[in-house]
């Protein structure tokens, strides 16, 4: 059977989620827990964790998150990054032996930060840089995988069930204000490690249920400006596309929102608010080959907060809820109940209108 | 109401409503069955000449003279349809006489026939409207 | 009754009126001794040339058996892992912007966004009415199509042969053509419409101008096309001020100074070799919007050679011509309207997956008005009032039937497009747009499969 | 609440009560008939002895007509008006009180003072359905019959039973038959074909004396007989206005309203005379939709609403064994003709419009040519040389075409 990115493979799935808006330390294992009532949403093919804030000490540093199939691989990788970044730290994530977890590739993190000199030769931003790098060790290095690329955060993935791959990567160790986790239901895959969710590029993070119609539009549209969809998953487009309108295009969350969840043309005529109307059709119209069809439910993680989308027909179930400082976010009541079952105020967001929480002001990330 | 009304700019002269008129009233399924080898006596006609054509059938007029002028009473307005009563009528052709559209002419029988709008059929168009091929004659409110 | 068997084109106007259906057309049994290689019709194209000394003309599209790829393509649906959306019970989104859609977004000084988007057209419905003239097509064909195109709010296209004063009212949905015989052309009319189209070239006959005899060049015809009554209408096969791309794009630029950028530029070309290389200069040229026609396209007349054996099939040309743009980065520079026998809400759907942003139908809105493509445009006697100028055939077309048969043929395959996009999962046609994933190929080779950038079935 | 009263219960008085009903729904109407019969359609009376048709089909409104239109009807004979009382007197003294009186008498049969008709032993007139089956019960295929007076009743009449009769003669002192509606050429076409089915004529010759079952004629010759029916004309009923002094003319004199002289009285049908609009002239015009538009004329303006009886006209659609003659407006202008072997078609213009035609053996479509009498239509706005040969809209212009086809009726 061929591997993500060989082949499209739809799956279900479960999304859980959880941020503190004061930024105060969340545990990671609280999000791991989170999934086991949702055990039945995946098949064990695939799970994984974002956390953010979880690197304080390197938070300046990028921290690469990558699976290799050998030692020799590795070598070829580390030169590969040595060329273009300074590595402050890089060692094995640690890992704790679970039955469930087999076949592990090599697992590294290293914290890096990329050569002046490099960057002033480019004529790029770091970023940018950061991402080209990673696009091109994913496309064209054999047995390397980058899974995680952004600063003071980091995804935690593998094949499995969820509550499982938690335990593995020792998640419990961990301190984020925000987490996000997915278990993954793909009908039709040996379970690649890299192809576990969440997908991340930079910072950003988008875990996801659902299975998006307008794949191959968006994926033909968004990869005219140098993405490459090399998995085929709808999480890897939908994180393309955020980071094409976020960081590139710097449009703002809702209006981001706004492209990938448009309201109905209906809807938007019916606006009486003219400067905002015309905003919706400006934006449809500028971006249309990024609006996603067909059901999905995500929750884009992001430095500093959290947006939960659905699509606009609400195909996929997302609840939302809240206790205190923290907000909740996921496919069932039951995983917000498992994280706080004193949670208040749950509901279920209306298709096509984001959820975005943010840390709140003077709270340091 | 609704009622028949021409436009010779759209007509072909193609006298399908005439063969359309005389089918619906032959209260045959067949239009051959019906027609065929028979002289037809349609409720509706064209006239023209090589440049002009245009139908021409009972207007249904909302003060009708034939009404007032029928010796038999035979004549009479149903709801706004002008009709004729067959079994009373005597062919006297005083309703031919006075109709200013010369819309009434006898049947093969020798009893005065004139356009009823045979609006009961499936979709309540007349024959002639529903068959004219291009919209020269339309069932509307005006 | 009698007939005359050498007169009969087999325009089924007979057949359609026979109000008892009596009557049908039947193939002469006179045949000519033909096998493989001369079969009748070349034989008889070799005994009209001897006679006349000619280039054998002809009319709509070509006819020979070429592959269809439509026909090659199969669309998707969605079954258990995703939903199918009804397009009974959610809205389903058909409504598109064809024009230029600028790199970036601008923001004013308080951070709100700038509508940048220079001048787009906004269709309800992926479909528009392709160039026919006012002149190949009578008065109340034109007329039958304005109608139609405002109703259902899309728009037509008035051809090479001017704007008639009656339809100017019908602007908003109207393509102004310019032509290499620019007939018709000034101001007023350039600023009628809702676009200007250059039309390059016309996929039934590609590299090759045209010419309407000045018997035709009557009345408001002449007074349309703005030459004399009598004379021969021409057009160039090239527009000549037009001998390159630099100076296609000084054309296109001279119209949007004319028209003070308020209207995009549609530069129209027929489907030929290398059309995505074509394609890719045209999107850097200033235009708005590129109109490829395929060689199957029809016309009111042709040279038999040309029509039949110049020119691609517009899916090859299309899926190429959307993959350049996308290599390049410049997709979003043009808009891709993809015509040249597009037959069914099907072909619209594959078009639209395949890359196109919209379709040009024609031939299909003549059959709706009447057409049973009887192919004898250029004699100019049509019998359903469509192709022709003389007074008692063109009454036979009552613009009322010919726009509401348009209307309900567009509408039928709105609703059919909604169907299939419901099927797929996807409620809006944007998300359609290049989607090559719901396309598979069958009975295609490697080669056809990897231009049109599909699957094979049960791949 | 208004007291309608209508005398007479033919067609003007159903038209009056329509024209009443049209208007208003609360007052009472009381019909004053002196035929013991439901109005019926008294020109059918020859289609009955030809058994064209019955008794039944003969009503001329469906049974209720009187009930559904708030009627009551008194089958007696008014004798005379109270104008000052407002009241009708019936021959047995009943007073019937009205708000408005609509006098719809109709007409008589004339009889001249022949010398010896006491001597007739059968002598019948034609008018009514009572004559005709009084004239039925007397028929028989041995006798012969002599009708004197060869106008419309008199050849209906003989059209009627030339099939139940040895033989029918028919005299008139004209020397052509419907002297009154037709010229020489158009009478002698009609005449063969009565001839030809069977009926004789002795024109410009009557009878001036009975003996039994003798006339003896005005030429001297002598005409033997069973049955005698008298058809040399009819008179006016107007003597209920003429007794309290209204305007009485030919008929009673009414405005355009059906009003007579007499405050609150109205009169309509043959017994009044109005305005022929095909030459201005005051006549009684005794047809039927002239006693039927005016009778609704009348009753309109009785009820409190308003409305002219607009350009009465004479026409006679009148046909026997087959061939039909169509007649209407008058005759004193410039003739137009145009002429076949059975058929001739007369037309008269004055001051370039239509005023009269005659049409016979050819009349599909005359309604045509009846409606340019009655419009006054200018012959300069169409082609009258064709018209007059088919009667149809091509000789129209595309504008009244348009008008006629397209707009309001």
């Amino acid at each position: 059977m061929e591997l993500e990115g060989k082949i499209r493979i739809p799956s279900g799935c479960a999304i859980a989620a959880v941020i503190s808006r004061e930024g105060n330390p969340i545990p990671g294992n609280l999000i791991s827990e989170a999934m086991r009532p949702m055990h039945d949403r995946s098949n064990g093919l695939g799970g994984g964790f974002a956390g953010y804030g979880i690197y304080p000490a390197y938070k300046d540093f990028y921290a690469l998150h990558i699976f290799f199939d050998s030692r020799s691989t590795r070598k070829d990788c580390e030169a590969f990054i040595k060329e273009h970044f300074e590595i402050v730290k890089a060692e094995i994530i640690p890992t704790e032996k679970n039955r469930a977890i087999t076949d592990e590739p090599i697992i590294w993190r290293y914290f890096v930060s990329p050569l002046k000199s490099t960057l002033a030769d480019l004529q790029l931003d770091e970023k940018e840089f950061v991402v080209r790098t990673v696009v091109k060790i994913n496309s064209e290095m054999k047995g390397a995988y980058v899974f995680s690329s952004g600063k003071n955060m980091g995804t935690f993935k593998a094949v499995g069930y969820p509550e499982d791959i938690g335990e593995y990567y020792r998640l419990g160790e961990y301190r984020g204000y925000s987490w996000t986790a997915h278990g993954r239901y793909p009908t039709n895959t040996p379970g690649w490690w890299g192809g576990a969710h969440p997908f991340t590029l930079l910072d950003y993070s988008v875990v996801h249920n659902g299975e998006i119609s307008s794949y191959d539009a968006n994926r033909r549209f968004i990869e005219m400006f140098g993405y490459k969809c090399t998995l085929q998953t709808d999480t890897e487009v939908i994180t393309y596309i955020m980071d094409y309108l976020l960081r590139r295009q710097r449009l703002s969350l809702e209006e981001a929102a706004n492209v990938v969840a448009a309201p109905f043309w209906s809807t938007i005529e019916k606006n009486r608010n003219i400067p905002e109307r015309d905003k919706l059709i400006y934006l449809r119209t500028m971006f249309s080959s990024l609006l996603i069809t067909g059901p999905f439910s995500i929750v884009l993680g992001f430095e500093g907060g959290l947006m939960a989308l659905n699509d606009r027909l609400k195909l996929r179930s997302l609840v939302v809820g809240e206790k205190d400082d923290r907000v909740f976010m996921a496919s069932e009541e039951a995983a917000i109940r498992t994280m706080e079952p004193n949670a208040e105020n749950i509901w279920a967001p209306a298709g096509g209108e984001p959820v975005i929480v943010t840390l709140g002001e003077g709270v340091e990330n | 109401m609704k009622r028949i009304y021409v436009n010779e700019e759209w007509c072909l002269g193609c006298h399908l409503c005439e063969y359309n008129c005389a089918f619906a009233n032959s209260g045959l399924k067949d239009m051959v069955e019906a027609l065929k080898g028979k002289p037809i006596f349609p409720r509706i006609h064209i006239e023209g000449n090589e440049k002009i054509s245009y139908a021409v059938s009972c207007r249904h007029c909302t003060d009708p003279i034939c009404v007032k002028s029928c010796i038999a009473g035979a004549i009479s307005n149903k709801d706004g349809v002008i009709v004729v009563d067959k079994n009373k009528c005597v062919g006297c052709m005083t309703c031919i006489l006075v109709c200013p559209y010369g819309a009434l002419a006898l049947n093969e029988n020798g009893v005065m026939q004139k356009c009823e709008l045979c609006t009961r059929n499936s979709d309540g168009t007349p024959a002639c409207v529903k068959g004219c091929p291009n919209n020269a004659i339309v069932f509307e409110e005006r | 009754m009698k007939s005359d068997e050498s007169k009969c084109v087999n325009c089924q106007r007979c057949v359609s009126l026979c109000p008892t259906r009596a009557l049908k057309i039947v193939k002469s049994d006179c045949i000519l001794r033909e096998n493989c290689n001369w079969q009748n019709d070349t034989i008889r194209e070799v005994y009209k040339q001897a006679n006349s000394g000619g280039v054998l003309l002809s009319s709509m599209g070509n006819p020979k058996p070429m592959p269809v790829y439509w026909d090659k393509m199969l669309i998707n649906a969605s079954q258990v892992t995703n939903p199918p959306i009804d397009p009974l019970r959610e809205p389903m989104e058909t409504k598109v912007f064809l024009g230029k859609k600028p790199e970036r977004i601008e923001r004013d000084k308080s951070g709100n966004l700038i509508n940048n988007l220079p001048a787009q057209i906004e269709l309800t419905m992926p479909v528009m009415f392709s160039a026919m003239s006012y002149g190949s097509i009578s008065y109340n064909a034109h007329a039958s199509l304005a109608r139609a195109a405002e109703e259902l709010g899309i728009i037509y296209n008035t051809g090479e042969g001017g704007l008639h004063e009656d339809f100017y009212k019908f602007g908003k949905n109207t393509i102004v053509q310019v032509a290499s015989g620019r007939f018709g052309v000034y101001e007023n009319y350039l600023n009628a419409g809702a676009a200007i189209e250059i039309k390059m070239g016309q996929g039934a006959k590609p590299g090759i101008g045209g010419h309407l005899p000045g018997e035709k060049i009557v009345g408001d015809i002449s007074r349309t096309r703005m030459i004399p009554e009598g004379s021969d209408a021409i057009s160039p096969a090239p527009h000549h001020d037009i001998y390159s791309i630099e100076d296609l794009r000084q054309l296109v630029f001279s119209l949007k100074e004319a028209t003070r950028y308020k209207k995009p530029i549609i530069v129209k070309v027929a489907a030929v070799h290398n059309i995505a290389a074509i394609a890719s200069g045209i999107a850097r040229s200033g235009a708005d919007i590129i109109a490829i026609d395929g060689f199957r396209g029809g016309t009111g007349a042709a040279p038999t050679r040309i029509r039949d054996n110049v020119g691609i099939p517009i899916e090859l040309a299309l899926a190429s011509v959307d993959k350049r743009l996308r290599d390049e980065g410049i997709r979003n520079n043009v808009s891709l309207v993809a015509g040249g026998s597009i037959r069914s809400a099907a072909d619209v759907v594959k078009a639209i997956a395949l890359g196109a942003d919209a379709c040009y139908i024609a031939t299909a809105a003549l059959l709706a008005l009447g057409c049973h493509l009887c192919r004898t445009c250029q004699s100019g006697k049509c019998n359903w009032g469509i192709a022709t100028q003389k007074p008692e055939l063109i009454k036979r077309l009552n613009p009322d039937i010919g726009s509401r048969r348009l209307v309900n043929l567009m509408t039928a395959w709105k609703h059919e497009i909604k169907e299939i996009m419901g099927g797929m999962g996807i409620n809006s046609i944007e998300a359609l747009k290049g989607n090559r994933l719901m396309l598979r190929g069958v009975g295609l080779n490697e080669k056809e499969l990897e231009i049109l950038g599909i699957s094979h079935a049960g791949e | 609440m208004d007291k309608f009263v209508i005398i007479g219960n033919g067609v003007a008085a159903a038209g009056c009560i329509e024209g009443i009903r049209s208007t208003e729904n609360e007052g009472r109407i009381t019909v004053i008939s002196e035929e013991k019969h439901p109005v019926y359609c008294r020109p059918l009376i020859s289609y009955y002895l030809e058994e064209k048709t019955d008794r039944e089909k003969m009503k001329y409104r469906a049974d209720g007509f009187y009930e559904s239109n708030g009627c009551s009807v008194i089958f007696k004979k008014a004798v005379s008006i109270d104008k000052s009382k407002r009241h009708v007197i019936l021959e047995d003294g009943e007073k019937v009180s009205y708000t408005s009186l609509c006098v719809a008498t109709g007409s008589s049969p004339f009889v001249p003072p022949f010398e010896g008709l006491d001597t007739v032993k059968h002598c019948f007139s034609f008018m009514t359905i009572d004559d005709a089956e009084a004239l039925k019960k007397e028929l028989s295929k041995d006798k012969d019959v002599l009708i004197i007076g060869a106008g419309l009743i008199g050849l209906k009449c003989a059209e009627g039973i030339g099939d139940r009769a040895k033989s029918v003669t028919v005299c008139d002192l004209a020397g052509r038959i419907l002297s009154s509606i037709l010229d020489d050429d158009c009478a002698a076409i009609m005449q063969k074909r009565l001839e030809d089915s069977g009926i004789a004529f002795m024109l410009g010759d009557s009878a001036v004396k009975f003996d039994g079952n003798k006339a003896i004629m005005k030429s001297g010759k002598t005409v033997k007989f069973d049955i005698l029916v008298i058809a040399v004309g009819v008179r006016a009923n107007s003597a209920l206005i003429r007794d309290i002094g209204g305007n009485v003319n030919r008929g009673i004199t009414v405005d355009k309203y059906g009003k007579t002289s007499v405050k609150n009285i109205y009169a309509a049908g043959d017994c009044t005379e109005c305005v022929d609009y095909s030459d201005g002239m005051n006549k009684v015009i005794a047809i039927m939709p002239n006693a039927y538009i005016g009778g609704f004329t009348a009753g309109v303006n009785m009820a409190g609403g308003k409305t002219e009886f607009a350009n009465p006209i004479p026409m006679n659609s009148i046909g026997f064994f087959g061939i039909h003659a169509m007649t209407a407006g008058s005759y004193d202008g410039e003739l137009f003709e145009d002429r076949s072997e059975n058929t001739i078609r007369r037309f008269f213009t004055k001051d370039g419009r239509l005023i009269g035609f005659m049409l016979v053996g050819c009349n599909e479509r005359a309604g045509i040519y009846t409606s340019l009498i009655r419009e006054r239509i200018p012959l300069s706005t169409l082609n009258f040389d064709m018209l007059r040969k088919t009667a149809d809209f091509t000789s129209f212009s595309a504008e009244s075409r348009k008008h006629v086809f397209g707009g309001e009726i």
